[in-house]
């Protein structure tokens, strides 16, 4: 039987999946660093309550997780295990970034062997929240952009296909790509910062 | 110097002559000769008078222009409730110590912190791998003339 | 006051055409597996709301009034969410371990005294029943643990088939306790040899002991903290259920809050009267007073606070560990359940009943 | 069937009893209770621990290599981001190095506060591992108290410092700002709050019958073996050495207060629980002591344009954190970055008494021995 594209059917299913999908979005228990004491303070300390917005089921494995919160740096031989574990989420799976280790490297991105600089190196992202680490707030707007996101963005005809990921405490029409070509037009602009190197997994060079 | 820190290294030299004191650190510091190293430690934990029972730390310095990579051992004694730096230089070509680690367990992983991060081969330690890197990580990342493309090293004009 | 009692099964023994059998058939089908349901959601939700509320925090507040959709939501999402099985898992056993775990849980629910008029089937060896019919739900664990094909769900099955086995001694000698007292072994008769008083009051402490006894093994059964061991957050990421996702996960989920009913049911049917109103022996006034409430009422009402007693035990207590679980059960509470029931045989036999 | 005799005439006929196959684990990176990307690779017997490998790299961040090309003032930040459970502490240490190097006098003010936040940043630490360990247990709710009441600590931190967790307010010289008009009274406020708040926990957790069974004669660590592993702080002083660096080599103001550092006897892990919740109360002791009289006088000492130019010479200071002796070693070479800084992180030698202790205990004892060890992996791999 085909299905039109838009049938009434196929739209209310729509907005009862993403309905739920936006309001039950379990985290992994994910954290490396320092972020990952903020994201506790957010997703459990009495009071911030992430449980609020029914995302307080923190599951251990990732089989049962939808939200892989990455809160802390991710170094290189950490990354491995990072796509790992994203691979073995099932799909749907979202993905924040927490803290500006995750996003760039942070204040670990020069002289650095290690540090990986920004996790959408290896896996996609869905929302960025900057921050040193962000405050619990930033979290929760971060939760609150993805559950917008989710609630606009998927459909049952066309699963997979999802909005360009958002900075969360940025305008919303700011994408990644749009601070990336910032980050690399300063770079060259700014003659004092001078790199010696570049590093050949580095791609948003090739993107500016 | 004060007057406790100059018995304590009277005591010191009398085990071991070639002992002598270091100017270049700003707590009391004593530098042996690398071969004697061993032996002067295991004085400074066996002996009664000393006993500095606990190694707090242990650490490289690379120093490229003089070709030398220099050891510094930090030792508590409870006894004497007193810190004591031992340091002793090697020769940066032939990177070759002796390990400690049967006189202090935990010497053992400091020195594997060591090995992996300034690649200096301790001699008897019972299990010498990289601690922080990947096994097959080229190249030791703390030492001065590393290079790295990933890095991104930040040049200062 | 005299109780009829009338079960779905016995209906459809008196129906007179084939078509009245099949209506109660399915009727009886459609209750269990309505009550199935119902009470995941609502146990998923409270259980969420009351933990928040002793930790100080709101728990779900976005989705409808004070969260009351949340368990819907999480329904529907685990639902529609990837279902995935490891590479080298035993396929087979994998996905049948959830349903046998919940099938368990569904056979029980068929035999609960809810009311005189509401119980789909009243075996007259419903104790041996539900005694036999709740060891099933560790063939599901087990399975679902070795077939994950993941050492820690391994050892989570393990340590779950350890400890429900053992526990299941401890539980049945408390319910053989109450076998002694009200001498039957049909549901519906443990409930009506309660008229004169509920068994934790009329019969002298042995009563409370059994009851406390089943109240631990119980706990111990539905894998609750502090016996949470099977699927001990800390130690064994998620135990048995590792490896399980979407709608196979949210059935161990289900079936692990039904259970949580079940045994409050069975709690409250052996030792606090079932739908049996509170009752004093002798005291007619009082008892035609506590007769004005009907018995659905009563039971719903004490299964929720014996609910809320597990509930409050578990955000309060911290986990034991393998050994001393072993320990409890092997050294302190098969002993007190062998000698609680030689008690009992004694109150039997000189008809010590307090009123 | 067996008779019992002939199986136990067998058990004893095999060499060393009946064998059962062993088999590893890996516990980590990603593990609830490792408290971060820590991975303990086990060898198992059944539910019995056999041997513990710890691998650690999966969070080094190269903050050594970093260093050498920040000047002293930058490498306070650095800090905050390794043990940020005692990130003032941290800046603490470096700044101690510098000023030592560049020989720099403080006024009491800076010595106070300095003190008095060191201290509310270790009461925090010490109220998150208490629900940490907590919730290793099994005890979901203590892990929701202990981080109501650090969260109150939390915000008077935040409204002097400017940040929650990654303070950088200690910087060699002085302090980064002066302290909130607040301050005063909101540090009175939390104290008598959490002095009826550390009863009631101790009601709650500490008397519970399970914890003790949970933690007493569980992962006992000698006095001799914790000397030998270099292990310090709590973890320490739960094996009877009573070595505080706030009482052996004060700094700050430490030398001028009141306070006892509690020591335990058998050195196990209720030892090491009741040592940290009672440094709570020697923690408030200080704050008490010196919330009152805060002397007048600047925050900062030294020009925030002065270049730190470092003598040739190899400073190591140290400082006594939530976790144990934080050593800062820097070598200068004449220049304003250092030639080389390394950190004597307590985490990292405390890691390695779990190979010592947990062999040959249960599976759930390592979570416990883990949880009381206290560790922060990002201070370990630095």
């Amino acid at each position: 039987m085909a299905v039109e594209e838009n049938s009434f059917l196929l739209t209310t299913v729509d907005a009862l999946v993403n309905w739920s999908r936006a309001n039950s979005l379990w985290p992994l228990a994910f954290g490396t660093s320092c972020c990952a004491i903020e994201m506790m303070m957010a997703s459990t300390a009495a009071r911030h309550d992430i449980a609020r917005f029914g995302a307080e089921v923190v599951r251990p494995s990732p089989r049962q997780a939808d939200l892989l919160i990455v809160a802390g740096t991710i170094v290189k031989r950490m990354a491995s295990r990072l796509k790992r574990l994203y691979e073995q989420m099932p799909e749907p799976r979202y993905v924040m970034a927490t803290g500006s280790c995750t996003i760039a490297g942070g204040p670990f991105y020069y002289n650095s062997y290690t540090t990986v600089r920004g996790i959408d190196e290896i896996i996609p992202v869905d929302v960025f929240v900057p921050g040193c680490p962000p405050r619990p707030e930033g979290l929760f707007y971060g939760l609150l952009v993805l559950q917008r996101m989710i609630k606009e963005g998927e459909s049952v005809a066309q699963p997979g296909v999802r909005r360009k990921p958002v900075m969360a405490a940025l305008p919303p029409a700011m994408t990644l790509k749009d601070i990336q070509k910032e980050i690399a037009a300063l770079l060259v602009e700014r003659s004092e910062v001078k790199t010696r190197g570049v590093s050949p997994n580095r791609i948003w060079e090739e993107r500016a | 110097m004060s007057e406790r820190e100059a018995t304590i290294f009277s005591l010191i030299q009398s085990c071991c002559s070639e002992v002598i004191l270091n100017e270049g650190s700003g707590s009391f510091s004593i530098q042996v000769p690398s071969e004697k190293l061993v032996f002067v430690m295991e004085h400074l934990k066996k002996s009664e008078s000393l006993a500095f029972v606990m190694l707090l730390d242990h650490l490289a310095v690379d120093w490229k222009e003089m070709g030398e990579f220099e050891l510094v051992y930090q030792l508590y004694s409870f006894k004497l409730d007193q810190r004591i730096e031992v340091t002793t230089k090697i020769p940066r070509a032939i990177p070759n110590a002796h390990s400690v680690s049967r006189i202090w367990p935990i010497a053992e992983w400091q020195e594997r912190e060591v090995y992996d991060l300034f690649g200096i081969y301790y001699i008897n330690h019972p299990d010498l791998r990289r601690l922080f890197l990947e096994d097959d990580w080229k190249g030791f990342p703390l030492r001065k003339d590393y290079e790295d493309p990933f890095m991104l090293e930040l040049v200062k004009e | 006051m005299s109780w009829e009692i009338q079960t779905i099964a016995d209906r459809a023994a008196g129906a007179t055409s084939m078509a009245e059998v099949g209506a109660y058939l399915v009727l009886g089908v459609v209750l269990g597996l309505a009550i199935v349901s119902l009470m995941g959601l609502i146990l998923n939700y409270s259980e969420r709301k009351i933990c928040a509320h002793i930790q100080c925090r709101l728990g779900p507040m976005r989705v409808g009034f004070h969260g009351l959709l949340q368990p819907i939501a999480d329904g529907v999402k685990l639902l529609f969410k990837e279902d995935i099985s490891p590479r080298n898992a035993d396929r087979l056993v994998y996905i049948m371990a959830p349903f046998i775990s919940l099938l368990a849980t569904f056979l029980i629910v068929v035999t609960v005294p809810f009311s005189p008029l509401v119980q789909i089937a009243d075996l007259n060896i419903g104790v041996v029943y539900v005694a036999a019919v709740s060891g099933f739900g560790v063939l599901g664990v087990l399975l679902a643990g070795w077939s994950s094909n993941n050492k820690w769900s391994m050892m989570g099955a393990m340590r779950a088939g350890a400890q429900m086995v053992s526990y299941e001694l401890s539980a049945v000698l408390a319910l053989l306790t109450v076998v002694l007292l009200s001498q039957s072994l049909k549901l519906s008769e443990v409930v009506l040899s309660q008229e004169q008083g509920w068994w934790i009051f009329r019969a002298p402490v042995v009563g409370l002991v059994a009851c406390v006894i089943f109240f631990v093994a119980s706990c111990a059964e539905i894998n609750r903290t502090p016996f949470d061991l099977a699927e001990g957050e800390s130690e064994l990421t998620a135990g048995f259920h590792t490896e399980y996702s979407g709608l196979r996960f949210a059935l161990f989920f289900l079936a692990e809050f039904v259970n949580m009913f079940l045994v409050s049911a069975m709690l409250v049917t052996f030792f606090l009267g079932g739908w049996m109103p509170f009752h004093l022996g002798g005291l007619t006034g009082f008892n035609e007073v506590m007769d004005l409430l009907p018995p659905g009422i009563w039971f719903l009402g004490k299964v929720t606070v014996v609910v809320l007693l597990f509930m409050w035990v578990r955000w309060t207590f911290p986990r034991l560990r393998i050994d001393q679980v072993m320990n409890l059960e092997w050294k302190i509470l098969l002993p007190i359940g062998f000698a609680n029931l030689f008690l009992t045989s004694i109150v039997v036999l000189l008809d010590l009943y307090l009123f | 069937m067996i008779e019992v005799g002939s199986l136990k005439a067998r058990m004893e006929s095999t060499p060393g009893g009946l064998k059962t196959e062993e088999y590893f684990v890996n516990m980590g990176p990603q593990h609830p209770s490792t408290h971060g990307v820590l991975r303990l690779v086990l060898k198992m017997d059944g539910e019995t621990v056999r041997e513990v490998i710890p691998v650690l790299g999966y969070i080094h961040r190269s903050i050594e290599k970093i260093a050498e090309h920040l000047n002293g003032r930058q490498i306070v930040h650095l800090t905050d981001r390794m043990d940020y459970l005692s990130s003032a502490m941290n800046n603490w240490a470096v700044s101690l190095a510098v000023e030592e190097a560049l020989q720099i006098e403080l006024n009491p003010r800076i010595e106070t506060i300095r003190t008095i936040v060191a201290e509310l940043e270790r009461i925090q630490s010490h109220l998150l591992w208490w629900g940490v360990l907590g919730i290793d247990l099994g005890a979901v709710t203590t892990f929701f108290y202990g981080f109501r009441d650090r969260e109150m600590i939390t915000d008077i931190l935040e409204e002097t410092t400017g940040a929650r967790l990654t303070l950088n307010y200690i910087q060699p010289g002085g302090l980064m700002f002066d302290i909130h008009p607040h301050f005063v009274k909101r540090v009175k406020e939390v104290l008598a709050h959490l002095k009826i708040k550390i009863c009631e926990y101790e009601t709650l957790l500490s008397e519970n019958v399970i914890l003790q069974n949970r933690l007493r004669n569980v992962g006992i660590l000698t006095s001799e073996k914790a000397i030998s592993m270099g292990s310090t702080g709590p973890v320490l002083r739960g094996s009877g050495v009573a070595l505080d660096l706030r009482k052996q080599k004060p700094y700050g103001v430490y030398g001028s207060v009141e306070f006892d550092v509690p020591v335990g006897s058998v050195g196990d892990s209720w030892d090491r629980y009741w040592v940290r919740v009672e440094e709570i109360r020697q923690s408030m002791r200080i704050i008490e002591q010196l919330i009152d009289n805060i002397p007048e006088g600047k925050f900062m000492v030294m020009k925030p344009a002065k270049k730190l130019t470092l003598p040739k010479k190899s400073y190591f200071g140290q400082v006594e954190t939530a976790r144990g002796i934080l050593g800062v070693y820097i070598q200068g070479c004449e220049k304003e970055e250092p030639h080389r800084v390394h950190f004597r992180s307590p985490n990292f030698n405390n890691l390695w008494v779990i190979t010592q202790i947990a062999p040959g205990g249960k599976m759930a004892d390592l979570v416990a021995t883990l949880s009381t060890l206290d560790l922060v992996i990002p201070d370990i791999d630095r």
